[in-house]
């Protein structure tokens, strides 16, 4: 038998013809086309149980109501809490997207100890026996120089019990230095403390409003309490509620206004007091509110029997509609017809404080407008502010101090709230960075902040930078690595707010007394700790009456034993509702017209509510003839949170182009400039510069540029890292006289083709 | 494609497209068979390939 | 083309030729030749259905053992539901498919009767509290949604139409994956040619339509299956 | 048929979003995307590459200051039935990879059989669908949030809204096991309706007339589901797509950018 | 006697070797870069290109659009050969159908890049729609890639060392002798494939630039297409085979043969120009309007298209190619010949590029904008590569194929 290649031939083709008699090329094309189908490197999520837990969003202080959705022992989405007083099942973009924060890039897995030049992100982990052990001992030694005064914190508020753990441990140690982020609702604090003499908080009852001229407050742009502001529009949609919204640029609060007054930016006080002149003229106003409660509503005198003009002949005076006009740029009959309207409205409501309500408003302005409010009695009544008092759940045994503690604690503080300048202040975290480059030696020798990323969120970054070099310790709590973390030498990463319990009181803005908890979502990713317990951890470690200040075995067991009879509610449902009818203190129930706590001492009413300044800005203004502001945007986290990338994918392309920031500009004003639509331009301030772009736009006036804020980081992840320009970079702060806060509202600019 | 597909309907649409197909299909394989087996026999009768091809 | 190409091709040609008249010349050598021709088709035919047939499942599909024994058979008699007293519906409707230790503990807290078998599962798993790694024979890819409400509940059939009379099986068959496409071999079924007896041999899409067509009388829309 | 299946007529799910409500605040997107395993990259900002099955189109009136106004406008898929029974989109697709549930009226995408011809993008004026330009990947740990509802999908194929179809078949699942075959209006609503802060959006079956769709919308069955309503309509209706999406608006600019009209009809 | 000269066609001249290797090399590069940009395609995945979600269909559709069109040169001479008995055209049919081939095998090969999943790429056969339009486009493209590769073979088959093996004589032989029914499955085929990407934007009733009313199951550009492509194939034919003398710098077919084509041509793009202005008209005036929209809004308020498109289309690549086509003089004259089947090829490929390309460009929802679009040099490599491709095969069939019959007669050898 010979074996040619006719063989061969047959034998191929007998086997080719075989295999095709067999399942295997059939076979394996099915099988070929499944594995097409479903490549393994796209995931394939596990399935499981669902279930459900209920919490408290942690991502601003509006406190919404979340339910988090579960798959066995992961989070797979977040929602709204339906039947939530603040949010009832709505939920915003930020809120939405919490599990990419929690499940990130950019946590800090453990505690880290700095071992390079401070923000050269070179770390050691460290474990939290020897953090707290080294931390202890450096505050001890700090402590036994005899100077306490020198531990300061930095804080995003002032509620809750961590807030309060940390509060008391600057105490005991013997430091007034509790700082904390500053907001509208300082500003709206300073002036219910000057013109109601109450030291409550403000809430809003714009659900029950009928008219709402908002100068400024993005209502609908993330103001103070993001979901329900956008709730209560729909509300003002369904009753026809009519909104006025005054600024120099088309927000979205503007766009979607009954309708939208285009101001010059930083005249508002002016505006508010014309149409309290119109209002006055008319005799429009609640004569009963201002007779019953107002003071200084006509002449009077003060305690040395000094005479005073009143508010209704300051206003009638100095405020006509023609002068007003001409200052604000608005019309005359727009004047007259806003003023007419927010008059004869059943419950009109004045709002200031612009864009998300995240910076404070000059204080002329805020008096101006809470006197608007006076003059149709839109104070504690249904529709208008209301005197909220401060939560008063957190009662703990007044602590032992000791010599050095007494001694400390009485020093004036180092932003000098409180003081003789800013009396009404509370806390005047903008002043920390002047008040220690002014001086060779830092008032603070350490930092501790939680909840807050100053070295962002703070006006004039530069300054700040030189500031935070010269205090010789910072600790950050941070659960993320934010620029403040990275700038730190110690990070005691926090848990994110969807791994611990942590308790939250009335939201502000909020005219509900609530309480919420919010709770482990998902068992710790990392080795971290709430801040409570590291705190409570380290007055431990500290010994003596520090450690007695705090008699809890650890944060659960403070928390468990200061909420007492109401945690077992609060664990089960997540908030309570405090008592709805509202006991308001009486002493709010007066308003100041003359404000006498700021004025007695000045002969020429400088600072009386009737009455506008228009503000210097800082520059020249043919070297900058522009005029920068900036505006904010649900779209985008501008406080102590980075924005999440899903919440980055859904900003315009004209608000952040491949790596820049777009600036809003008026058509009219870019063809003077010679700029169109994306041109790439330099933007500077008298303090700093910027690349951006150029975007027109109808809805801005001519001679100003508007800047996003919330961009422009450099800490965090590539998903938001080196995209746009930080806003608070290009900006000095301006104090106001009064109430010591930052009063900015714009910064002379110019920009140039790059 | 065919009738054992998922997609398959036994409806007009797939009658008249697939009837076309098939049938352009089964003629270019007939052509093609009947060119193949009578090149092979061709060439078995030892037809040593004179003719001209046009 | 170089020039050694060129021989080559005129080399091979000549061959060619030759072969033809070698065939014509040995006309008595044809017929043992045509013997050997068919001989060798038929040895290439045998051979790739061996192959096919025979090596190619061998080697398609990986096997694992289930991590422990388990019978269906015992734990039938023993619960009240039937196979929904362990494979139950969640309140929401979902299918809770393969139990978690949470249920088996409900009996198995401590070791019941005398098998080895089960002092090790309690001891490995119910003491230390961890999960069994159960090999699932009936897991579709991820681009599959299939509703057990819907068949058991809705369309009210038996667990056994589609997964067989496996509640009257002492003990777990080996788990064979499929090394290409990760699947679980009971979806193209243990008949490598596909053909399938019973409606549970297979549980390819044809397979799902084939009923839906019958029972339903309409093609549904692709997502009521698909995700 | 299906009816039998369902003991009900065939459902038609749509969609009313009142643009007066409306603050484009972007929430109805990140619900979507956070319910939809939909993937992110590190540079979002060229819109047209960007995937975002619920899109918040920001119009204005053409107009300049002071008369200048502006308007948001959601932009899930629009579930087309196309006035003569056929979407634009399913028709063109040559592997039957998208089709019409004439059940519920929702148009479906199927990633595994999608080959990512991108006929179907070409054939939608929406610009509903999108193309997984890249492969999708999920940073750090970020995979655990993914839904086991949803199939995370593959480079090279099209996505699209599918009016979160898992959440029909979830409700769907609990309404067999408690012995129903229908759904209350409140068990199946889409993701992004859930979150609207503004309740800007309801969702519901267009057919039956005590959904809140049906009442607002007033979908005129006799002229292929043309809404009563004066304040409703939806977007590019002329075109004959016969979408399922409707939108309300007090002011006529916005009802005019719903479609398009030549200078001599104005 | 060169080294391959045992290959070459009987009785012909052709280039030295190392001058063929040199022409080879350098092709050979485009070709490879042209690899190298599918190759990116098909492992980093189409982020490689500038198409978004906007351009889902661009450079490549048209590529395959065009190169379809200027291969239609092949199924209509085939039509005219083997059907019309139009016997004369036999002289230039070999070459009318390896440019054929040339451009279908080029219009899988960028199908194969262009599509998302390539290795899926078969679910338009298995589970096919057979509503769609490309799926209409994908059988017949196919099957008549099947027809193009049998009418091949044999010139294959013909060189001279292949020809001496008996089987593939035979083979060939008799391949030609049924070529007629093969030509006319082909044709029938080509009408059908050809009029299915007409239809692929015609039947885009979203797109309204595209979009066209409907003549039975199908929108009328169904036949304008097959129309364009019979009328401006065989100019392209012409125009590559002028070009091959043009660089072989000899004359390898008769005069009357192009003539003749060029006639036809001429006469069927006459018609199909007029056809095209009563389809511009009856869309300008007839189908956009009810749609909302003016004509003049396609062409204005952008960068890029403006009535230029249509005068280059309808006017310069139409009515002045067709004219100079079926009038005698100018059809015979060496330069009005030159610029009519130029102008001609360009004519429908600038056609090809309104239809996919112009058709995604204008904003459809009122408050959208334009949306413009240049390729990444991976797509303009991977266009150019089926190019590149092309003039390889041209070049090694020239050589070794007896593709020109009349080449002998018309060039012989002196020496």
């Amino acid at each position: 038998m010979k074996i040619d290649r006719r063989s061969f031939l047959a034998l191929s083709i007998g086997s080719t013809a075989g295999i095709h008699l067999t399942p295997l090329p059939w076979k394996l094309m099915d099988d070929m086309s499944i594995w097409t189908q479903n490549w393994p490197w796209t995931p394939v999520p596990q399935d499981g149980a669902a279930s459900y837990v209920n919490s408290v969003c942690g991502l601003c202080t509006a406190g919404c109501g979340i339910r988090v959705r579960k798959i066995e022992n992961r989070a797979v989405k977040i929602e709204g809490l339906p039947g939530h007083p603040v949010n009832d099942g709505r939920i915003c973009s930020l809120g939405l997207s919490g599990l990419q924060l929690l499940y990130g890039g950019t946590r800090v897995k453990t505690p880290l100890k700095r071992i390079g030049e401070r923000g050269a992100g070179q770390w050691q982990k460290i474990s939290w026996k020897q953090v707290i052990d080294e931390i202890s001992k450096k505050l001890s030694e700090q402590r036994k120089s005899g100077n306490p005064q020198t531990l300061g914190a930095i804080c995003n508020s002032d509620r809750g019990t961590t807030s309060h753990l940390l509060n008391r441990f600057l105490t005991v140690y013997g430091s007034p230095n509790f700082l904390r982020t500053p907001s509208v609702q300082s500003s709206y604090e300073i002036a219910t403390t000057i013109m109601n003499g109450s030291s409550g908080t403000v809430g809003f009852d714009l659900e029950n409003s009928d008219y709402i001229l908002s100068f400024g407050s993005g209502l609908l742009d993330g103001w103070v309490s993001p979901v329900r502001m956008i709730r209560a529009h729909s509300i003002w949609k369904d009753k026809k509620a009519r909104v006025v919204q005054i600024e120099p640029r088309l927000s979205h609060t503007a766009a979607k206004a009954d309708q939208w007054i285009a101001i010059k930016p930083g005249t508002n006080a002016a505006l508010a007091l014309g149409i309290a002149h119109v209002i006055i003229k008319e005799k429009l106003y609640d004569k009963n509110f201002v007779e019953k409660y107002g003071f200084g509503f006509e002449e009077w005198k003060d305690e040395k029997g000094q005479t005073h003009k009143g508010f209704k002949q300051s206003v009638l005076e100095n405020y006509t509609p023609a002068n007003v006009a001409e200052i604000t740029g608005i019309d005359v009959a727009a004047i007259i017809s806003v003023a007419k309207d927010f008059a004869k409205s059943a419950k009109p409501v004045a709002l200031c404080g612009s864009g998300d309500g995240g910076a404070p408003v000059n204080l002329n302005e805020m008096m101006a407008v809470h006197a608007l409010n006076a003059l149709k009695g839109a104070i504690n009544n249904k529709g208008g502010l209301q005197i909220v008092p401060n939560p008063d759940y957190i009662l703990w045994p007044e602590s032992e101090m000791d010599k050095t503690a007494s001694k400390g604690i009485q020093t004036e503080r180092v932003d000098g709230a409180g003081g003789k300048k800013y009396a009404q202040a509370r806390s005047l975290l903008n002043r920390l960075p002047e008040v220690i480059n002014a001086s060779s030696e830092s008032p603070l020798q350490t930092l501790l902040v939680y909840n807050a990323n100053p070295i962002y969120t703070m006006a004039d970054s530069v300054a700040v930078k030189e500031a935070f070099s010269k205090i010789p310790l910072i600790v950050s709590f941070s659960p993320y690595m934010d620029e403040t973390a990275s700038y730190s030498d110690y990070i005691l990463p926090n848990h994110t707010y969807l791994e611990r319990y942590e308790d939250s009181a009335t939201p502000y803005g909020s005219v509900q007394q609530l309480i919420s908890l919010a709770r482990p979502v998902v068992d710790p990713l990392f080795n971290t700790k709430q801040t409570g317990d590291v705190i409570i951890s380290l007055a431990k470690a500290m010994g003596g009456h520090i450690a007695k200040a705090f008699p809890w075995k650890n944060y659960r067991a403070c928390l468990e034993k200061t909420l007492g009879d109401k945690w077992k509610t609060l664990a089960e449902h997540g908030y309570i509702v405090a008592k709805k009818d509202k006991a308001p203190d009486t002493a709010s129930a007066k308003f100041d017209f003359a404000a006498q706590a700021v004025n007695t001492d000045s002969k020429n009413d400088a600072v009386a509510p009737a009455d506008f300044k228009p503000a210097d800005l800082d520059g020249d203004v043919t070297a900058f003839p522009l005029v920068l502001i900036p505006y904010d945007t649900m779209r985008l986290a501008s406080g102590f949170v980075g924005t999440p990338p899903f919440v980055i994918k859904t900003v315009g392309d004209y608000i952040l182009k491949e790596n820049d920031s777009c600036v809003d500009i008026n058509p009219q004003t870019a063809a003077k400039l010679g700029l169109t639509e994306g041109n790439k331009v330099i933007l500077t301030t008298p303090k700093n510069k910027a690349s951006v772009r150029v975007h027109l736009s109808e809805g801005i006036l001519p001679g100003l540029i508007a800047l996003p804020r919330g961009l422009g980081h450099s800490a965090y992840d590539k998903f938001l890292a080196g995209k746009g320009v930080n806003f608070n970079a290009l900006y000095a702060p301006m104090t106001d006289p009064v109430s010591g806060l930052d009063m900015t509202w714009g910064v002379r600019a110019k920009i140039s083709k790059a | 494609m065919f009738p054992f597909s998922f997609e398959w309907a036994w409806d007009m649409s797939h009658i008249v497209f697939m009837g076309g197909l098939w049938y352009a299909l089964s003629i270019i394989g007939a052509g093609l068979t009947y060119c193949i087996i009578k090149a092979a026999v061709d060439t078995l009768k030892g037809d040593a390939g004179t003719g001209d091809h046009h | 083309m170089s020039a050694s190409d060129d021989k080559l091709q005129e080399g091979a040609t000549d061959s060619a030729i030759n072969a033809v008249s070698r065939n014509h010349e040995k006309n008595e050598q044809a017929d043992n030749a045509g013997g050997i021709v068919i001989l060798f088709f038929i040895i290439g035919l045998a051979a790739s259905m061996i192959v096919g047939w025979i090596v190619f499942p061998k080697l398609l599909y990986s096997q694992k053992d289930q991590p422990i024994s388990f019978s269906h058979a015992i734990h039938n008699l023993e619960v009240e539901d039937g196979c929904e007293s362990c494979h139950f519906f969640r309140e929401d409707g979902t299918f809770s498919g393969v139990p978690k230790l949470e249920q088996c503990i409900d009996c198995h807290e401590e070791v019941q009767g005398e098998s080895a078998d089960e002092a090790y599962f309690v001891e490995e798993y119910v003491n230390k509290g961890r999960e069994v790694p159960w090999l699932i024979y009936s897991r579709q890819p991820d681009c599959v949604f299939f509703s057990h409400a819907a068949h058991v509940k809705k369309g009210e059939m038996e667990c056994n139409t589609c997964h067989g009379p496996i509640e009257d099986s002492d003990n777990l068959k080996p788990y064979q994956e499929n090394r290409l496409t990760g699947v679980s071999r009971d979806i193209w079924g243990y008949n490598i040619g596909g053909f399938k007896k019973n409606i549970w041999d297979r549980m390819k899409m044809d397979d799902c339509a084939e009923c839906h067509k019958k029972s339903l009388g309409v093609k549904d829309a692709c997502f009521v299956c698909h995700k | 048929m299906k009816n039998n299946h369902n003991n009900g007529k065939a459902k038609k799910f749509g969609m009313v979003i009142d643009l007066d409500k409306c603050t484009g605040c972007g929430s109805c997107m990140v619900a979507c995307m956070s319910e939809n395993n939909v993937p992110f990259k590190a540079d979002e900002t060229d819109k047209r590459l960007s995937i975002t099955w619920m899109l918040v189109y920001k119009l204005n009136n053409g107009k300049s200051h002071p008369d200048y106004d502006e308007c948001y406008l959601p932009r899930p898929c629009m579930q087309c039935e196309g006035d003569h029974g056929h979407s634009p989109c399913v028709s063109v697709c040559p592997a039957v990879a998208t089709d019409y549930s004439h059940e519920t009226g929702i148009v479906s995408q199927i990633y595994t059989r999608c080959f990512g011809c991108r006929y179907c993008m070409a054939a939608c004026p929406y610009h509903a669908r999108y193309f997984n330009w890249w492969d999708p990947a999920w940073p750090a740990d970020m995979e655990k949030y993914l839904s086991p509802n949803v199939s995370p999908r593959m480079r090279g194929i099209v996505e699209k809204c599918g009016f979160c179809f898992h959440r029909y078949q979830l409700a769907m699942d609990k309404a067999y096991y408690e012995g129903r075959d229908e759904l209350e209006e409140g068990e199946y609503q889409t993701s992004c309706t859930q979150a609207c802060p503004a309740g800007a959006i309801v969702f519901g079956d267009l057919n039956n007339p005590k959904h809140a769709v049906h009442k607002i919308a007033l979908p005129d069955s006799k002229h292929g589901g043309r809404p009563k309503n004066p304040n409703a309509f939806r977007l590019l209706e002329r075109l004959g797509t016969n979408p399922k999406v409707y939108y309300l608006s007090s002011r006529k600019w916005v009802r005019d950018s719903g479609d398009n009209y030549r200078p001599d009809e104005k | 006697m060169d080294l391959d000269s045992a290959l070459w066609p009987k009785g012909v001249q052709r280039c030295t070797f190392p001058k063929f290797m040199i022409g080879i090399t350098v092709v050979s590069v485009v070709l490879v870069w042209g690899v190298y940009a599918a190759l990116l395609c098909w492992f980093k995945g189409l982020n490689q290109t500038n198409m978004n979600d906007y351009y889902g269909f661009a450079l490549w559709i048209w590529a395959d659009l065009a190169v379809i069109a200027l291969g239609g040169g092949a199924f209509f001479t085939g039509f005219l050969r083997y059907l019309v008995k139009k016997d004369e055209l036999k002289h230039i049919i070999n070459y009318a159908v390896l440019i054929g081939f040339i451009c279908y095998s080029s219009a899988q090969l960028i199908l194969g890049i262009d599509v998302g999943q390539p290795l899926r790429g078969w679910f338009i056969f298995w589970h096919a729609n057979v509503h769609s339009m490309l799926t209409e486009v994908a059988f017949c493209l196919s099957c008549y890639f099947v027809v193009l590769c049998i009418e091949y073979i044999p010139l294959i088959l013909e060189n001279r060392q292949l020809d001496k093996v008996p089987f593939f004589h035979h083979l060939g032989h008799n391949m030609h002798g049924i070529m007629a029914i093969f030509a006319a499955t082909g044709a029938f085929l080509s009408c059908f494939h050809q009029g299915s990407l007409g239809g692929v934007s015609g039947v885009l009733f979203g797109r309204p630039f595209g979009f066209r009313e409907g003549v039975f199951i199908w929108p009328w550009t169904f036949f304008l297409f097959t129309w364009s492509a019979a009328a401006c194939g065989p100019c392209f034919t012409i125009l590559v085979t002028k070009l091959t003398e043009a660089i072989s710098k000899k004359q390898l077919v008769k005069p009357n043969v192009v003539d003749l084509l060029a006639k036809i041509s001429g006469w069927m793009l006459f018609t199909y120009i007029i056809a095209k202005t009563v389809d511009t008209w009856y869309w300008a005036f007839v189908t956009v309007p009810s749609k909302g929209f003016n004509w003049a809004f396609f062409y204005s308020n952008n960068d890029f298209y403006g009535t230029w498109i249509l005068w280059l289309e309808i006017v310069i690549c139409g009515y002045i190619p067709a004219l100079l086509l079926i009038t005698k003089k100018t059809r015979q004259t060496n330069s009005t010949l030159w610029i009519a089947i130029i102008l001609a090829s360009i004519g429908v490929c600038v056609n090809r590029w309104a239809l996919v390309l112009q058709v995604m460009a204008p904003p459809v929802m009122p408050f959208d904008t334009w949306a413009l679009y240049i390729p990444s040099w991976q797509e303009v490599a991977t266009t150019i590569l089926p190019v590149a491709y092309g003039v390889m095969l041209i070049m090694i069939s020239f050589r070794y194929l007896p593709i020109f019959p009349q080449e002998r007669e018309l060039n012989p050898i002196t020496n």
